[in-house]
């Protein structure tokens, strides 16, 4: 639980740093991709139980199913989260693409408004 | 592409799909679901796009297919959602547990909602490759 | 470059304080307490029919978040339909 | 009525991918501004039960009063423009009103939800929507704004989905009501509020996170400009409202009030050096939000329903400007103050009626609000009373800016305005008269959100019982 916690305040700063710091458009549709990951791992670890098995019931253990599984419901919740992410970044290389086709660069310095 | 490529393909991506469908259909047994299912399907149509070129990928599954079933699949979507879940409700638990028809409303909206992931997700590759 | 070192400073510090502040962390709430998803457990096989529990929370229990969810990956195709298809054209 | 409200907005952006007329998405968002128009008439909670589940367990809907007042903006706001765009937006208009559909479909979703989990699925809706609507003319301005607002925005919602992952974390649920029954007010829950509400500051362009909005703003078609204005600040501002009053969060005050009189100052600021007009009207709907953030701080009843009443002045009358100052770009094609002259007298009146009414000219709505404000905050402290007169006052200066312009022009551009252009602008302007001149009506539509804000007990109820 603890190495989670840690390797999530890890991925969350690479993140935030790959968002400012980075100059290249594709390089922070990806930073933005880690922090999304960093938060995808945190709310799964709310459900985390220790020895716990997956939340899947089979006929060997449809009594004491429940006594034993992990939450299920953040990984449901993990799930919608996916998709959403990549809708996200699949908007964000298009408009990456179009970038390049104005400017010919994908470097925020010789654009007008990425400054900064 | 080169020769070997598209070989490869035409013999793995019948296979692909088999598996997509299968992690769809299983989607109320086994992990998986429409999304995992959606995106292995979308990624044969990817790798034919890859290895063919646009065209031939567009003889496979047209644009206007795609369009069609993503229509069709969205009203079914809001229908089975939205009212009451009435496959539950009229057709009921189908027979017993841990069978393919032991949970039809589940079943019905994981391919459902594979079908809508496929489409979308084919729809995007095909764009983003056309540039 | 002398900015990126500045950031970079303050990414380590924030690092650092984002570590002490998990070992400070009271664990999440008790497993006994959480009736909901208690409730999805006990529940999935009988009032769905479906024995993956994840299945039958994001297609039945809270099915009308997929329905979102859907209406998000239809969203995308809009906006990228929106962005990518008038260039093809004005290109050729 | 609520489930068919958002079959039909959802299934007909669907139906406008295949079918490409424009009519079904015109019709579909006329229709739920009819739907919430007859759900604002009712008196008692309305519950909806997606699938048939209870509470707890399934997913919510639930609209009582102030659900139902900002609900009314933003679809009375989203036909305006639909009506707007018809002849305003040239090509590709099937695409722009799918988008269109779908950003009412998020902002309704997340005005009316009752579920945490819910309200992030349909705030992503409305973000991605927007972002494609920003980028919509695809030139450099566009693409750049679009872009930047996508970073930013992103990383706003992921703040909201960490406060929400936060929240599940120590009670185990994500109903409103249930939340709020179960919720103790330990650090960790302050942590995850301040994220959520950090979240929908940035789509309320509060003032550190205001950035997005100008360079935004600049780029869309210009009844983006009004929806961004009136109805995504208003649902921001909805989303910090319900949250702090259904979890009983009332320290939070002080925070607000400084973010509000900051937001307040800084844009009124910005706006006066701004050239482009766009631009300027941007900062000048992000210094509104700040009166009403400031308001809402305050803790008091008055100072409640001086925040309800100005959210609603503000929509009126940022929706009038940006059509209006729509209405002149499409004549003269250009953007810059000093290049606005136009003929048309109608026009004229409506604009002017607009710019006095921003400024807070006595026989106007925003005088009526304006006051009600100063009123709240000299029972607070007088200094946030002299800070509020400074900024309606930068806001008079750089309304004689757009005012003389407009009539004062050396070069005045001919021109015919469609009548599908005209006729929100029309409306928009004798709503802001008749609101004015007979401040009782505002007041009644606000009084009753006022009361559903100060008795969460009954929104709480409602959920959870009733069987």
């Amino acid at each position: 639980m603890l190495e989670t916690l840690v390797t999530g305040a890890l991925l969350s700063v690479i993140g935030i740093y790959c968002v400012i710091a980075k100059k290249n458009l594709v390089k922070k549709m990806i930073g933005l991709g880690i922090f999304t990951n960093f938060i995808h791992l945190m709310l799964i670890s709310t459900g985390f139980r220790e020895g716990g098995i997956a939340p899947i019931i089979i006929r060997e253990n449809v009594g004491f199913f429940a006594a034993y599984s992990v939450d299920p419901l953040p990984q449901a919740l993990v799930l919608t989260s996916i998709v959403i992410q990549l809708s996200v970044t699949a908007l964000g290389l298009s408009i990456a693409i179009l970038a390049f086709r104005h400017f010919n660069t994908l470097d925020t310095e010789k654009m007008n408004k990425l400054k900064g | 592409m080169d020769v070997i490529i598209r070989t490869v393909t035409k013999g793995i991506f019948p296979f692909i799909l088999l598996l997509g469908f299968s992690i769809i259909f299983h989607g109320h047994l086994t992990p998986g679901g429409s999304f995992p299912g959606g995106a292995v399907v979308a990624s044969g149509f990817a790798l034919v796009a890859v290895a063919f070129g646009l065209k031939g990928a567009e003889k496979l599954i047209s644009e206007e297919t795609v369009h069609l079933v993503e229509g069709l699949v969205a009203l079914m979507l809001a229908g089975l959602i939205l009212y009451e879940s009435f496959v539950r409700k009229y057709v009921g638990l189908g027979g017993g547990f841990f069978g393919m028809w032991s949970s039809p409303t589940v079943l019905s909206l994981n391919v459902a909602g594979g079908l809508m992931v496929m489409s979308a997700l084919v729809l995007i590759v095909f764009l983003v490759v056309r540039e | 470059m002398n900015k990126k070192i500045i950031v970079l400073c303050l990414m380590l510090a924030l690092f650092f304080a984002l570590v002490i502040g998990v070992f400070s962390l009271p664990s999440f709430s008790a497993w006994e307490s959480k009736d909901v998803s208690r409730y999805y457990m006990d529940n999935s096989l009988e009032k769905t029919g479906s024995s993956s529990v994840v299945s039958a929370i994001v297609w039945d229990f809270r099915g009308f978040d997929t329905m979102g969810e859907e209406t998000v990956l239809f969203t995308a195709t809009a906006g990228i339909l929106t962005l990518m298809a008038v260039g093809f054209r004005r290109r050729k | 009525m609520l489930e068919y409200l958002i079959t039909i907005l959802i299934v007909s952006a669907f139906l406008m991918l295949a079918v490409r007329r424009d009519f079904i998405a015109i019709a579909a968002i006329l229709l739920s501004f009819f739907m919430i128009l007859a759900l604002f008439f009712q008196s008692q909670i309305i519950v909806v039960r997606y699938g048939g589940w209870t509470p707890p367990f399934g997913i919510v809907w639930e609209v009582d009063k102030l659900n139902a007042f900002i609900g009314l903006i933003i679809a009375g706001m989203a036909s305006l423009v639909t009506i707007y765009s018809i002849k305003c937006i040239k090509e590709r208009r099937h695409r722009f009103y799918t988008l269109l559909c779908l950003m009412t479909t998020g902002l309704l979703g997340v005005c009316l939800t009752g579920d945490i989990f819910n309200m992030y699925v349909f705030f992503e809706i409305l973000s991605i929507s927007s972002y494609g609507l920003v980028a919509f003319f695809l030139d450099k301005n566009a693409i750049e704004g679009a872009f930047k607002y996508l970073v930013m925005g992103s990383l706003g919602s992921s703040l909201l989905l960490l406060g929400i992952a936060i929240l599940y974390g120590l009670t185990g649920t994500l109903n409103f009501a249930d939340l709020a029954l179960k919720v103790s007010h330990s650090r960790e829950f302050m942590i995850a509020l301040g994220l959520i509400i950090g979240g929908f500051c940035l789509k309320a362009a509060i003032v550190p996170f205001h950035m997005w909005k100008p360079d935004a703003i600049e780029g869309t078609p210009i009844p983006m400009g009004a929806l961004f204005s009136t109805a995504t600040a208003a649902l921001g501002v909805y989303g910090i409202l319900r949250l702090l009053f259904v979890f009983g969060m009332l320290q939070l005050n002080l925070m607000l009030i400084i973010l509000g009189t900051i937001t307040m100052l800084a844009g009124a600021l910005l706006a006066l050096v701004q050239i482009n007009v766009k631009r300027m009207l941007a900062y000048s709907g992000i210094s509104q939000v700040g009166y009403v953030v400031m308001a809402i701080g305050f803790g008091t009843s008055a100072g409640f329903a001086a925040g309800l009443y100005h959210i609603l002045n503000n929509a009126l009358i940022k929706g009038l400007l940006f059509m209006a100052i729509g209405c002149v770009i499409y004549i003269t094609g250009k953007e810059n103050l000093d290049e606005m002259g136009i003929r048309n007298r109608t026009l004229l009146v409506c604009t002017g009626i607009g710019v006095l009414s921003m400024a807070g000219v006595p026989p106007l709505n925003g005088f009526v609000s304006k006051w009600l404000i100063f009123m709240a905050s000299w029972e607070i402290s007088p200094l946030l009373t002299v800070l509020a007169i400074t900024a309606s006052a930068i806001t008079l200066a750089y309304g004689l800016k757009i005012f003389s312009s407009l009539f004062f022009a050396q070069k005045r551009a001919e021109g015919k305005i469609p009548t599908t252009m005209l006729v929100p602008v029309i409306i928009l302007t004798i709503l802001c008269v008749i609101i004015g001149v007979f401040p009782q009506l505002g007041l009644a539509v606000v009084e009753p959100a006022v009361n559903a804000l100060l008795n969460q007990n009954q929104y709480i109820t409602a959920a959870l019982g009733g069987g």
